[in-house]
Formats: C-alpha cells, structure tokens, sequence
C-alpha cells in the first residue's frame, strides 16, 4: 500500500475481544461468550478520518474502545505511534490518555452531571498538568470554548442545562484541550436532530482540517460516515467485511451484505424509491454463536458450499479495497 | 383526490404543567387521503408525536385536547364518548409505536395478544366470527405481516422474539380489525436499518392488500423520501408547510424546509459544508411573537418578528407559512 | 475572565451546592410538595423540643411528684399528661424522651451508613470477589428479620443503649450497601465515568468526584427512611424492655408496664409515650416519601410533551 | 450442677456440641425448665404461624386494593387519602397500637378478651388485624408504585390502542405485570412478619415463639433462644424460596430461559 498516504498512527492486528455472559437462572455455570470483536485488522493513518459502519451489536463500539485501552484485547494488539497498549500498565496507560479522546453518543450522560461545565474543562488540564498557572488555565478553556462556538457564560451552567448540540461540543472541547492525535468518535450526532447533527459534522470537519488529528467515526449511519470519511470499514457480527476508499465503497461495493446494506438505507430523493431494490430478508445472527464458516451465509443471496465450511479471508483487491468474501480473487 | 379520510382542523393540545402551558400542538390543519402515505417530519419536541395520539384520543397524561375537530369519514371524533371512541381503536384506527421492546406485554403471549382484539371486537362487539375461529385469524394476521414460522410463534413470549419480530408482531396485533388508518409513530427508528427496509416495505404492502390509509410520523427525511405521497412539515406546535412529496424535495418554500433538507449528509456533498441554522430549540411555553421561526430564519424581515404568518396556497396544492410567498 | 472566577468559586463552594440544588427540577418539585412541608414542620418541631427538653420539661424525669396513692393521677392540673404508676410526670418524661429517641435513631443510620456505603462502593466500582463476598452477605443482613436477630444478639451479649444500636446495625447496614452497590454499578458504567478514564482520571478521583456525587441522593432518602424505622425498631425493643433501662424515659420502654396498667383504666400512661412516637416518625416519613418522589425522576411530571 | 450443664467446657465446644445435636432433631433442654427445647417449638410454632398468615392476609386485603386504587386515581384526593392513611399505618407502632385497641375493645367496650391469650377466633382477630396493619401499609405504597410504574409503559399504551376495555388494561394487563414486584417483596418481606409476632405476642399474652424468645431472653435460657432464632432462619430461608419461585412462576423470561 502507498506509504505516501502517510504513516501509520494506530494498528489493530487480529484483535478480538469476547464477552462472558451467564446463561441465565436455571443454567448457572454454563457460561457462554459473545464473539464482539473477533479478529480485527486494520490501520489508521495520521491525519486520516477512519469511518466504521455497521449494525447493532456488531462490535463497532468495542473496536473504538479497545483501539483507546478502555477495553483490554481478549487477544491480538493494538498500536499507538508504535507502542503496544495493549501490553502498557494501568498508569502507563493513564498517562497516554492525553494523546487520544472519545466523544459518545449520549453528550448528556458523556458529561458529569454533578460537574460545572467550567469544571468539566478544568480536569484534563489539571490532570495532565497542562497550564502553568491559573492565568494559562483560564486562557486555554477560553480559547477552547471559541474553537466550538460555545459563549462563555455556559460556563457556569451544569450539563442539564445546555442542549444536546452543546453538550456535544463541551464533550468535544474536553478532549480538544488534550490535543491529541488520535479521537474516537462513537455515534457522535445519532443522537442529534438533523439540523444539529449537520453542525456538529460541520465542527468536527473545520477542526479536523485544522488541528489534523485522527479520527475513527464510528456510526451506524452510513450516509453520516460516507460524508465525513476519508477511508471506511463494514463490520457485520464482528468482523470487518469490507474497507476501501469512501468512493470506491458505494460505486464498487463487493462483499454482498455491503451492497444489502446499501440498497437498505433509505435515499433522501424521492424520485430514487427502493420499491425495485432487493430488501435483506433475515435478521443479523447473535454474537454468542455466530453462524459457522462466512457470517453472512444464512442471509446471502450468494451463498456458496464453500461459504457454509470455511471463514473467508479478508484480502486486497487491489488499489487497497478489501472484502472479505469468495465471490472475489486477491489481486496478488 | 378523493374525500380524505381523516380531516384535522385547527387541533389544539396542551400541556397544563406547574411551570406553564406547554403548546405541544397549536392548530393543526391536515388531511389524509384514501390509500394515502401521509408523512409528518419534524425535530425532536416539536409537537409530531402528540399530534398522533391525538387522533386517537390517546395523549399522555397530563395533555388534554383543548380545541379542534378531527373528522374519521366525516364523525368528529373528539364528540364521541369514550366507550365509543375505544371501539374505534383497533378496529378503524390502529397505531404502531417506536420501540418494538416495550410496546408487547412481556407477560402474555404473542398470540394471546393478537387475539385479544380479535375476541373483543370481531366476536364480543361486531358477532363477525365464532370463538373458534380466533387461532385461525391470528395466524392469518401472523402470516400478512410476514413472520416466518407462524405456528411455532403463537405462543412465544416477546423476550423470545427479536427486534424485528417483535415489531412485525405489534403490526400484526394491530392490523387484526383491518384498519382503514394505521397512525404509525417513529415505526423503525429504534431498527436496523435493514430491519427498517424490511418493515417500510411491509407497511407499504399493507396498503395495497388492505387498502390502509397510512400516517406516518418521523423524523427522518430519508424514510418520508421512500415512503409517502405527501408530506407535512411540523414546526414548534405548527405546521409550515404542506405539498407532495417530490416538489417538497425539489422546491421546497419555508425556509426551514430548505434549511433541513440541505442539512442532510449526502454523497457528493462537502465536508465541513452542510447547511444549518443556529441550533435554538423552541421552547413551547415562550414562543416568539410573529413568526415561530423567525430567530432562527436566515432569511427573517422586520415583518416576521411582528406579525404571524398564516398558512396559504403558495402553488396549487402546495401550502406554506411564510410571508416570503404572501 | 471574570466570569470564570466566579464560576470557580462558585463549583467548589457550600453555596454552589446549594445553587445547584435551587436550580434543580427535584427542588422545583421538593417546594411544591405538601408532604415535604408537612414532613418538615414536624421534624423541626421534634428536633426543637429535644434540643430545649430542659427548658420545656417543668419537671425532673425522676421527680416523684405524688405522695399517697393512687400514684398514677389522670391529666389536669398540675400535669397536663397526667402522672404514672411512680407518680412522675408523663408530659416531662415524653418530652424528654425524645432526646433518646434522636440519639438512637441517629447515632443507628451513622453507624450503618459507615458500614454500609464503602463497603458498597468497593464492591460496585472493582466488582469480582469483593463484591460476591459483600453481597452474600448483605443477601443474608436483609433477609433476616431485624428484630429477631437484635432480640436475640441482646439476649446473648445484655441489654443497654450500646448493645441496642450494636444489635441493630447487624441487619441494618445491608441497606446501605446495597443502594451505594447499584448506584456505583449504575453510574460506572455512564459515559461520563468512562470518559474521566479516557482523559486520565485516577480511580480515587472517579469514586470521589464522579461516582459518589452522582449516587448521593438515593442515600440521603435511604437514611431518611431508615431513620424512623430505627426509632421504631428501638422503640419495640424498649418496650421489651430489651434496650435501655428504668429510669431512663424511652418512650418505648415507658410502655412497657402500660399493658397491664390499661386494664386498670390508666390509659394515659400509654397513650401519650406512643403518639410522640408517631409524630417523629410520621415527620420522617412524610420527608422521607417527599424526598424519595422528588429525587425519582421517573415519578416527577410527565413522561414526555 | 455446673458439669450436668456442660457449663465446664469452653463456649466454643459447647457451640459444636449443640450444632451436632441439631443436625440430629437435638436442640438441647432449657436449664429452666429442663424441657428439650424441640418440644416448646413444636408447641408454639403452629401458633405463630397461624397469627402471620392470618396477618399477611389481613394486610394484602387491605394493601392490594388501597394500592391499586391509589395508583388509578393519581394526584387526586383519593389518592392522597390513600397514601396518607398508608403512611399512617407505617407510623404507629404495633406494640401501641395493640394496646390501645385492648383499652378501647377490651376495657372500654368490653367486646373481647381484654387479657389476650390463645382459644377461638377472638382471640386472635385484635392481633392478627395489628400485625397486619404495618404490613397493609407497606403493601399498599408496594402496590401503587408498581402499578404507576406499569401503567406508563409502552405496552399499556399499545392496549388501549388496540382498542381493549379499561377494565382489561388494568386487571388483566397492567395487574399481570406489577403482580412480579408486588409477589416477590411480599414473600421477601414476610420475615418481617415474623419480627413484628414477637412484640404482639408479647402485647397479647400470645404463647407463640416470640413469646417464648423473650421469656428466654429474660431467663438467659441461651438454648431455648438459640434454638428459636434458628426456627426464625429456616423460615426466613422459606420465605426466600417461596419469593423466589413466585418470581419464577410469575415471569415467563424466567420460566422460559432466555433462549432467543
């Protein structure tokens, strides 16, 4: 792959991270594991926004939180600049924390409620001790507040008080103090209204182009993700079937639950009604015990025999768009 | 068109709370035709979901329809008596609801549920049926909407079903009376959206098989696009505009109409250039003198901040309230 | 600037607490309930009399103020409660009582909350063995009856007003625990507890100034219901005569021979040491019940506009 | 006198001494009476058990109705009566109120055996009724919450949509559902039940076990208390099994497993 694009910022390698539930009152002991993340790869470069789409519970939001050490890898590493987090200790970790961030889809509840706004602010300089006097605190919390557009007398208000638009960006200010390389963005806007959520993409955007940072945009929209993204990942119960450049994903989309998923998004045009597209029959298969061999195979219009035995691998086709399906050959 | 089905005129339902009046709906004017798929989009707060219950004299506690006349093929509904008006729900008015996970008992069956307005209406009310053969139209009601396995699903609990399912059984459970108007309300926002393209598409279908006039409620442009004929346009407890689907696309008026619409990520738009307003929500207890949405309007006069535009006919069959078009 | 420094202050002083309670929807809600009022006029009317019991008693607990029998005089005169079976005044020992009954209902939810709340805390916030071991046995503290349990550790170890609250807090600590335990559980898993971690916080600071503010006001309506329930507990072991002794004027133990005296007619030796305790108790409660629908938002107005 | 007693030996021994005698029916004699300590429970549990469960059921009675009202008549004076009267029941305490209600039953009125005591049913209906009446209150503030609880869910909603009988929603729906709380807490809290019998035996001359807990705790006749404090667990371990498998029965994600 070019290595003109730029280096490497964070790498996951055959990460996966399972999940113990018990079974339940009468199966005490029995327990079982849900496959969340299993067997994960992929790299994010400096200055790249990194979209991940997929549906409920395919494990999108464990990839984010593992690729920031607020999950342990039940195997596989992540890499950060180079370094193994995945093998740091707690305090090693905790001090790394200022070179990365993560915005939630909930702003309210991202936001201690018991907390200032001003607050709120104050910790991470004071935790990472980024100001050298009190004069230097105020300044960068001011300075913080202009960048996402939030008027100062916010400060003194508590989270409930604001709206959800700028709850999310207090949550998004937080971590801009950090100045980190690397933010995950977890559903950020799922939980906006449209008007909101089209500025808080539009902040997110200006500040990218402006401080270049990473991010991984996490949704399960996948219009919000085309828009934003420069690269982007399907994640279908676990594992990544699909990652190309934005454009290359719609026009050449492979993997069949990809195209599915594309022919399922309703299209804001109403002259373009899916009334002719073909609708996915079935639901997404539980993570506990995910179907043997392609995890698409029970709901694939394409399913082959070999589908059924054997997991496919995740190859290059070329021009760095992978698929994770027999249908296609590696260019290699 | 043809006679509308239900006919909302100058509908009004208030919040009596402790801190005031909340104007959740202020003079609603709306028709649903026959057959018809009509839409009602607007964002969080803004009055779409009380207006729904409203039609079925179902709002929340604590709100009570203070004006208004809502006319089902002519009746005014609001001048019946309770007992009367229950024996309109489920049988000529159903509603679907948002979330699938609460809205089954989890205590009873699926198919005791969908029996039950079968037993109460076809069999105690209307004498259309005999007893026996209620199991006979759960499973047809199970089959309509799709579920596979109908006999097996009988006598599952919710808990035993997935989200999908589940909200294919609430459909079914509300479809038994062969509605005329199903109120569906934020019906696959809580889905997948493969889910959700399964569920629009049975909703659809339900309209041709059974002839059911459709209104739906929701937030999400994209989903009005795929789905209804015509659309209305919701904003702080009133409507601002009202036309068919494909000029509410292609020339939109209000200026909030425009404003939502470019606001929505599409493939070949911009980063970092989407259009937006400044993000005030309305409070329904203050409302701004004039216009509603002249804070927040790019395109405000004088005039809007003292006078209240009314709704008029901008171009034939599309209607707008905005003193731009007057 | 000047507004940061005011909303510096502001975040760290008594008064901002306070602010913030005035600003929010549970106050709003709190002000407007006659329970609370209620609750609250009674408390203050139960808390004065036991700080100035000196000042209203007009006579000594132990005084005994008749000299020839009957002893036990109906109220009038003199004594507006009437005298007991030893010719003392039943108004000053009510009065007096209800110092005791204060203390022990106090010093009761003080003990089992220092028990209670950290251990909760360790077991919601690290979870595994610590807190399978808290759990177990807060499963066995509240499923066991208090009063038998309290009974019995008094029959072993004596009685007496230390060995009262001791046998008490047995079983009452597990309520504590348990509340502090779902709250940690609840409020660990929030965003915002995860994301003091993604900026760095320490363990210490997360249970500090993010876990414990937030799972405060269950607890407050937690020790203001278990408060009265304490008294009354108390107080039947009183009467038992299994907590604090003659001469001593606890109400319950001042019913102890009222049993047999109203089968004599003297009714008013029991009827006043029991209404004093339905008022300290019932002024709880209503606070308590005010409190709890105040701080549970589910109950609070309307479900949604 | 002392080695007859096994008062000799360490406190420790003694304790193992009698845990194996309990496994085997033994629960010692009281040094009182020189009676086996088996042989007053057998006499009194019975006793016991009749005055709870006539005293449960006096407060579900009383309790599921108040409750269910008030959760249908929310924020009117219903309601508030209710509750009120509810908070009421809370607040006195039992011992009082017992007696007060001989003074005003037995003394003043002379309706009934103002010396208490165990026979017919007359002698049992004062302290069933203030065993209960604690309880009622619970129950009732149980219920209401319950009920409001279920009556502003989504499902309860979706009834009335589908066009069902107010009756219906609320006794066979809404009733169904806050049925799983309301059973659970209530065998849950049944001990307390057995807490309360031992004032109220004590009030009414009752000669059950609580009575002859407190008659021990005077005595210091260790073994009688130490065995009736152990009756006291094995019913508190019933308690517990009779909520848990009411929740069972009541709950069909329990009864049913959570297969998906």
């Amino acid at each position: 792959m070019g290595k003109a694009e730029g280096q490497v910022l964070v790498k996951a390698e055959n990460l996966k991270r399972y999940f113990r539930v018990e079974a339940g009152l009468f199966s005490r002991g029995k327990a079982r594991w849900v496959h969340a993340v299993d067997g994960v790869n992929l790299h994010i470069r400096k200055k790249e926004i990194f979209g991940l789409v997929g549906e409920s519970g395919c494990g999108k939001t464990t990839v984010g939180k593992l690729f920031l050490g607020l999950e342990r890898p039940t195997s596989g590493s992540v890499y950060f600049d180079g370094v193994d987090i995945s093998k740091l200790s707690r305090e090693e970790l905790r001090k790394l924390r200022r070179e990365m961030g993560i915005v939630y889809q909930h702003p309210q509840s991202s936001l201690n409620p018991r907390m200032l706004i001003e607050e709120t602010l104050r910790r991470p300089i004071e935790i990472h001790k980024l100001a050298k006097n009190e004069q230097e605190k105020k300044r960068m919390i001011l300075d913080v507040l202009d960048e996402v557009g939030i008027e100062r007398y916010l400060l003194e208000r508590y989270p409930h008080e604001l709206s959800g638009g700028q709850q999310q960006r207090i949550a998004i200010a937080r971590i801009l103090l950090l100045n980190p390389k690397f933010i995950v963005l977890d559903e950020p806007t799922s939980a906006l209204d449209v008007l909101v959520q089209a500025h808080v993409l539009n902040i997110l955007s200006n500040l990218h182009e402006k401080f270049g940072f990473s991010y991984l945009f996490i949704s399960h929209d996948l219009d919000v993700v085309e828009h934003i993204s420069d690269r982007m990942a399907v994640m279908y119960v676990g594992k990544i079937v699909e990652l190309a450049r934005k454009k290359d994903l719609r026009r050449r989309a492979m993997h069949p639950y990809t195209r599915s998923l594309l022919a399922a998004v309703p299209i804001p045009d109403p002259r373009k009604k899916m009334k002719k597209r073909e609708i996915l029959r079935g639901e997404v298969p539980s993570a506990i015990s995910p179907p043997r061999g392609c995890r698409f195979h029970p709901r694939c219009p394409h399913a082959m025999d070999i589908c059924r035995k054997k997991e496919p691998k995740f190859k290059d086709v070329g021009g760095g768009h992978y698929v994770a399906c027999y249908l296609f050959k590696s260019s290699r | 068109m043809s006679e509308p089905i239900l006919r909302i005129r100058g509908l009004k339902t208030y919040f009596f709370m402790e801190r005031g009046t909340v104007k959740a709906v202020d003079g609603v004017d709306l028709d649903v035709g026959k057959k018809q798929i009509l839409g009602l989009v607007g964002e969080t707060g803004c009055g779409k979901s009380v207006t729904a219950h409203s039609v079925l004299k179902l709002v929340p506690y604590g709100g009570t329809i203070v004006a208004g006349k809502i006319l089902f093929e002519g009746r005014d509904l609001l001048k019946l008596s309770n007992e009367e008006m229950r024996k309109v729900r489920g049988t000529e008015i159903s509603m679907i609801f948002q979330d699938p996970e609460t809205s089954l008992d989890p205590v009873f069956t699926l198919g005791y549920q969908i029996g039950e307005p079968i037993e109460l209406h076809q069999v105690i009310e209307q004498h259309l049926i005999s007893p026996k053969e209620v199991p006979k139209k759960v499973l047809e009601a199970l089959q309509t909407v799709g579920i596979p396995d109908p006999k097996a699903r009988v006598d599952s609990y919710p808990h035993q079903l997935s989200g999908g399912m589940k909200q294919r059984g609430m459909i079914a459970m509300m479809i038994t009376g062969t509605p005329k108007l199903l109120v569906a309300d934020e019906p696959t926002t809580a889905l997948d959206v493969t889910i959700q393209a399964q569920i629009l598409d049975l909703m659809r279908k339900l309209r041709q098989k059974l002839g059911t006039s459709i209104f739906l409620i929701t937030h999400d442009l994209a989903v009005v696009a795929e789905m209804c004929d015509r659309v209305a346009v919701m904003y702080a407890g009133q409507l601002i505009e009202e036309t068919d689907i494909i000029p509410l696309f292609e020339q939109p008026l209000h200026p909030y109409t425009q404003v939502l619409i470019n606001a929505i990520p599409k493939p070949g738009a911009k980063r970092g250039k989407l259009a937006t307003i400044p993000p005030l929500i309305p409070n329904l207890m203050r409302l701004p003198r004039g216009c509603r949405f002249h804070p927040r309007c790019p395109k405000a006069t004088d005039k809007c901040k003292r006078v209240k535009p009314q709704m008029i006919e901008a171009e034939r069959g599309h209607l707008v309230r905005c003193h731009l078009y007057s | 600037m000047s507004v940061v420094e005011k909303g510096r202050k502001v975040g760290l002083s008594i008064s901002g607490y306070f602010r913030k309670l005035a600003r929010s929807p549970a106050w709003t809600y709190l002000k407007r309930d006659e329970r609370a009022w209620i609750g609250f006029a009674l408390v203050i009317l139960v808390v004065g009399t036991a700080i100035f019991a000196d000042f209203i008693a007009p006579y000594g607990i132990n005084d005994r103020l008749i000299e020839e029998a009957p002893f036990a005089r109906p109220p009038g005169g003199a004594f507006i409660l009437g005298t007991d079976s030893q010719g003392r005044d039943v108004f000053s020992r009510v009065i007096q009582g209800t110092r005791i009954a204060l203390e022990i209902g106090l010093l009761l939810v003080a003990l089992e909350a220092v028990i209670g709340v950290p251990l909760g805390l360790m077991a919601g916030y690290y979870g595994g063995k610590v807190d399978e071991l808290v759990m177990r046995a807060v499963d066995v503290a509240l499923s066991f009856p208090g009063l038998v349990l309290a009974a019995a550790f008094i029959g072993f170890f004596g009685s007496g007003l230390n060995n009262l609250i001791i046998a008490l807090s047995l079983t009452g600590w597990a309520a504590f625990a348990r509340i502090t335990r779902a709250q940690a559980l609840t409020i660990k898993e929030q965003p915002y507890v995860e994301s003091a971690r993604a900026i760095g916080e320490k363990d210490r600071t997360i249970i500090s100034k993010y876990i414990l503010p937030n799972g405060i006001s269950p607890l407050i309506v937690i020790a203001t219901m278990t408060l009265p329930a304490a008294i009354l507990l108390a107080s039947a072991l009183n009467f038992m005569g299994l907590g604090v002794q003659e001469p001593t004027p606890a109400w319950g133990a001042m019913l102890t021979g009222a049993r047999s005296e109203v089968l004599d007619g003297i009714w008013w030796t029991a009827l006043f040491p029991g209404v004093a305790i339905i008022i300290t108790v019932l002024g709880f409660n209503f606070l308590g019940d005010a409190l709890r629908d105040a701080l549970d938002p589910r109950l609070r107005e309307y479900k949604y506009v | 006198m002392r080695n007859a007693l096994g008062l000799d030996r360490p406190p420790h021994v003694r304790y193992f001494e009698w845990l194996g005698g309990v496994f085997q029916g033994d629960l010692g004699r009281s040094w009182i009476t020189n009676r086996p300590v088996s042989a007053t429970i057998l006499e009194r549990l019975p006793r016991t058990i009749e005055l709870c469960l006539a005293g449960f059921l006096f407060s579900v009675a009383i309790g599921l109705p108040l409750g269910i009202v008030a959760a249908l008549k929310r924020k009117t004076k219903t309601d508030y009566t209710a509750m009120g009267i509810a908070l009421f029941g809370v607040s006195i305490p039992n011992f009082w109120l017992g007696i007060m209600l001989i003074f005003i039953f037995g003394v003043w009125l002379g309706w009934g055996p103002a010396t208490g005591g165990y026979g017919g049913p007359e002698y049992l209906i004062l302290p069933a009724l203030v065993l209960g009446t604690a309880l009622s209150g619970t129950t009732s503030r149980l219920t209401r919450s319950a009920m409001l609880d279920v009556l502003s869910q989504d499902y309860i909603r979706a009834a009335r949509a589908k066009g069902l009988r107010e009756r219906t929603v609320v006794y066979t729906h809404a009733l169904k559902n806050a049925a799983i709380p309301i059973a659970t807490l209530l065998f849950m809290r049944l001990p307390w039940i057995f807490g309360g019998a031992i004032v109220i035996e004590m009030v009414f001359d009752w000669p059950g076990m609580g009575l002859a807990m407190i008659n021990a705790i005077h005595t210091s006749d260790f073994l009688v208390i130490q065995g009736i404090a152990l009756m006291f667990v094995v019913l508190v371990i019933i308690a517990n099994m009779l909520a848990d498998i009411s929740y069972a029965y009541l709950n069909p994600r329990i009864r049913y497993g959570m297969r998906r």
